[in-house]
């Protein structure tokens, strides 16, 4: 069986091969490896890969499972069941006003209707005491703002919507 | 000995404070808002108060409600921990004029240290070594320039009121020096109604060192060695060690006794950290008193072994101190990594989120002071700190090589952390060199990305979470209910 | 030094040996019998190898499949841990044929040593003050009634192999004597293989008192203080600390040079234990040597400051002793409780069965070397030891507050501990004033009983988990579900 | 409503009201408590009784709930829903040979069709390195062995079976 996990912008292509009961065998890349597992409770597992013995934990979040091993936690998708891309603000795109992560709007700094540069700021959220400010990804005009001071914005939460000043698509998410 | 005391604050170190307290015999009250219903340190304490909504200005920073608190819970002193109003004179002296204590300096002494301008006249007077740079506020192009001419490029602009790095700012070049201090200053108006800037000397290769002090009523004053806080990211301390790799035993006694020095200038009471920058050829200036407990202080705890909770409230309660300069030994190397709610991969930019699983590293040295627990939401208001890790060994090899296997243990899964990150920073050459300045992580760490070996092992665990049975309802995997005899046990004749 | 360890035991302790390997860049081998399959030192070391059934002479006791799992490794060197084959001389010697480094003493050190007749007259010999009694073993009714004539009544009767109370008598008067002989003698016989006894004057008012050593290759010989372990249930210690409230400086000193003649006049080397009774007056008697690593050895290494698994295995790697005895030098007080999973008001029954929640205590100055996890099913194999909780604070005082505080704080759920015991020998008064005498839970807790004030709070949180809303599948509480902005979010144009 | 929790051999009654939402107050004896309370976790509970905040612990065992308070474990049955007494050694009375607690049998000391003293040992059960003796509670003829030397046995599990010598009933469990 074929597995494509999404990390990040990256996809991860193992070809596994169930070898008995707990046992597998991985394939990443050229490398293949000899992998026994064992569930030890609902969020930890016992591997031992090429006769090195591994806990890892794995809880699954909002998006997509969490896998520690060896104190390095990375969040994995299986692409297979993820329509969208993991969350990321970089994957969010530079066409989108969205906040990079969880945040508060501290401050908005257009008016709708009004005429804004590429990369003119156009507010400010807020989280765990770090100030961002949101900038304008094309020129053109503030078609709608979505949000209001004190709110709650999450990522990929379109905030602003702009109309494109030239010949741009308009783009909403 | 107080009977009862209010933590005006929360996280981490409110937990850790109100641990003290409970060992001291003290009661303790707890103040939430809205977004800490289930935090940790409202969850421990013995009374908890709710204090109003999520934003910190109208709960966390509003000295009328924590005083209100006060009132209703008959407390008799008030710990404000760091951050929030742990150095606000206003709410110092209110709590003076209302009969309440509050565990810290007194008001006026918060006040004048508060201000870095008068800061720097204070330590000049008593003769504290500080960085070469002006002693007044400027408030126009001519007085910058002039003062800019003195001090020499590359200069540093600062906020009289400042911290945290805004109204800050280095300037290389006499042309951009105007626009820059006005820049800095309308930031410092904004984050502090204090537009107030003035020009210092910039030391690019230097290293942050300070020194906590005690002092208590009758002045009497000792200081318990220096931490070494030079890694830094975004101007925020992400790992600090005890004994400094750069300090001589002639170099710590003489910053040991600047820093006394320094607190005694200041009439200082109570536990404090002297702020200092080091040069790499070993000069030293004074930066900054915090006139608080710092973040930091586990290390000093684990060197000295001594409690300095205890001792602030000891202090606090107006008790002589009963430790001389020759009583306090440092043993051993500690170092404490922040663990933080944040992506490194992302510039630290803040993740906050549910913690969906969480198991903390344990083991002989290991000291993890911590705020959080699984299933708990991490709220977006606060700052990001979710705990901090702190070990002890015999030598500062060993300690970075328990803090590895520290790390290494440590899961936190639903929101991201610097671990994996932390990592790789205590096992690099310069870090176990001790070359660790100022500008360690842009230097060393800038295109920083995770472990791509781990990951192909992570994403073998992925698979076999997958492919392994899951749990039964009753929380017990599968795997263990293959009928042994224990099980077999419950068929037979009662 | 070496590349890789395999750990010849289980639980608590193997854990512990393991995160010291891990710490000095040392692989791991853990070795589990059917029962431990789910071990957490079976989980956590980098590799583990399958010894056999659960039955303790099958398994950890084989000295063939330790051995065989040693080879199939590629083990360098063997830690015993304490107990099981820890102070099998037969065991020692077989991986010095074999060329596996055993790391403790030489096999001919614990013959002699654990022979008690031989180690008494070893002491003799090197002016260690041993229990007034016999010198040799006695196998009659005359010889034995000849040694009480000389020694007079109480007194005890001792297997000369023994351990742990079998083959132990006491005696108050002379025609008693011949029939507690040949029951002693029997018990001994079958559960040592050997029945010789011997007489020993019996002190009913007295303490134990031990001193841990350190010896390298070379004969230097260093001892790291006392351990006060008088507090026992059934011949087993269950409270320890250090300094013992006992001991004067002067004492401490002339217990320690004892205790290194001890050592060295027995060849020792590595790290062990020269046990003394002490009686009211302070004179002090050589009871046994202890040829491993004591259970209760972490409150020596909270006072300390060092690592005694790694000087054991830097010294079995054939290192000198780096510290002298000026160098060692004892900060603060510790204190170690020991978790078993057993019912205090049973007797102290074992009480095996599985961990359905567990919560270990946290914070400053706290250690918890722990074995178990929660999901855990405790064998009933082996030796019922959980945990052992360990503080250090700057006094005595303080840290029977924080025991206290760490104590409350433990939640073991599913299997009896003695928790709530321990917080009423802590807090009673015959504690808190030092008077630790071997009869102190005979002599205070022999009727004790569960506090009924909290017995009627945990009744209401048993009504109130009742009624209150149960998890979700999720497992997230239904009471943090009520919709907040974040739930709201996922319906949110994306 | 009320409760009738059991506690060894004790039966602790409250009367429970509720009185809205997370709210109770509770009788025991002659004490009334006014209890605020709410879960945190699938195992934790937050209990504010007169005024003090308590965390209290709770999981589900074999025997009942289990219940810890300021380091304090109880081990609860809800009366009504216990068909049987929980189990203890001494609860399950002195009739019975039966192990106090989990164990192996490591050797029997008598034979089917011997008589007995009341009083004397019948066979040797270890638990965690700890032998105990299980002796004849009267005096009898064995009828039956139902274990063998390493077996793993259990408490309330009858091990032996006694016909008692004079007028006494047979006693199985």
């Amino acid at each position: 069986m074929d597995y494509k996990l999404k990390h990040n912008e990256e996809v991860i292509a193992l070809a596994v091969e169930t070898a008995g009961d707990g046992l597998l065998s991985a394939t990443v890349g050229d490398k293949k490896m000899e992998v026994a597992f064992a569930r030890i409770s609902e969020n930890r597992l016992r591997l031992v890969v090429d006769g090195r013995q591994i806990l890892a934990f794995v809880a699954e979040t909002s998006d997509g499972k969490a896998v520690m091993v060896d104190g390095r936690t990375f969040l994995l998708a299986d692409e297979r069941t993820t329509g969208t891309r993991p969350r990321s603000g970089a994957a969010s795109g530079p066409k989108l006003v969205t906040p990079p992560m969880p945040a508060v709007v501290t401050q908005i700094l257009v008016a709708q209707g009004q005429t804004v540069e590429k990369g003119q700021g156009l507010l400010v959220v807020s989280a765990m005491k770090m100030d961002t400010i949101l900038t304008a990804p094309f020129a053109g005009v503030i078609a709608r703002i979505n949000v209001a001071e004190g709110q709650k914005v999450a990522p990929k939460q379109v905030l602003v919507d702009i109309e494109p000043a030239a010949a741009n698509e308009e783009v909403h998410g | 000995m107080f009977k009862k005391i209010l933590i005006a604050n929360r996280g981490e170190i409110a937990v850790r404070i109100l641990r003290t307290c409970r060992e001291m015999g003290i009661a303790t009250v707890a103040v939430y808002s809205d977004a800490d219903r289930q935090a940790l340190h409202a969850l421990e304490a013995d009374e908890a108060v709710p204090i109003g909504p999520a934003e910190p200005s109208q709960s966390y920073l509003s000295i009328d409600r924590i005083v209100a608190a006060v009132r209703q819970t008959g407390a008799q002193a008030v710990h404000p921990g760091y951050g929030f109003l742990a150095e606000n004179a206003e709410f110092a002296a209110r709590c003076e004029r209302e009969g309440i204590v509050f565990i810290g300096p007194p008001a006026e002494v918060i006040r004048s240290l508060g201000d870095k301008i008068t800061a720097r006249q204070i330590m000049q007077k008593s003769g504290v070594p500080i960085i070469p740079g002006m002693l007044e506020a400027a408030h126009d192009p001519a007085a910058w320039a002039a003062g800019a001419e003195a001090i020499g490029f590359p200069l540093l602009i600062k906020a009289s009121a400042g911290g945290g790095g805004k109204g800050m700012r280095i300037v290389h070049a006499p042309a951009d020096l105007a626009e820059a201090c006005r820049a800095a200053s309308r930031e410092a108006a904004a984050a502090f109604g204090d537009g107030t800037v003035y020009l210092e000397k910039f030391l690019p290769k230097s290293r942050h060192v300070e020194i906590q002090i005690l002092a208590d009523h009758k002045g009497h004053t000792i200081h318990l060695f220096e931490r070494e806080c030079s890694i830094q990211r975004r101007h925020q301390k992400i790992i600090e060690e005890t004994p400094s790799p750069a300090l001589s035993p002639a170099l710590r006694a003489a910053m040991g006794r600047a820093a006394v020095a320094a607190a005694r200038a200041a009439g200082y009471v109570n536990a404090g950290t002297v702020e200092f920058i080091l040069d790499p050829e070993g000069r030293f200036y004074f930066l900054e008193v915090n006139t608080r407990l710092q973040v930091e202080h586990p290390i000093t705890e684990m060197i000295t072994g001594l409690d300095l909770v205890r001792h602030q409230i000891e202090i606090a309660a107006g008790r002589p101190l009963a430790l001389t300069q020759d009583d306090v030994c440092s043993r051993g190397h500690a170092i404490e990594c922040r663990i933080y709610a944040e992506d490194p991969q992302q510039n630290f930019m803040p993740s906050p989120g549910r913690i969906a699983f969480f198991q903390e590293p344990t083991g002989p040295g290991i000291r993890n002071d911590c705020g959080v627990y699984a299933g708990f939401e991490v709220p977006v208001e606060y700052d990001p700190i979710l705990s901090k890790l702190v070990v002890h060994a015999e030598t500062r090899e060993l300690a970075i090589r328990r803090m590895l296997r520290a790390l290494k243990s440590y899961a936190v899964l639903g929101v991201k952390t610097p671990i994996d990150f932390l990592l790789d920073v205590l096992a690099s050459a310069p870090f176990q060199a001790g070359e660790t300045y100022t500008d360690f992580i842009a230097s060393h760490f800038a295109d920083w990305g995770p472990d791509r070996q781990t990951l192909e092992l992570a994403a073998i665990a992925y698979v076999a979470d997958a492919m392994a049975p899951k749990a039964q309802p009753g929380g017990r995997p599968e795997q263990a209910a293959r009928p042994g005899p224990w099980q077999t046990l419950k068929h037979w004749r009662l």
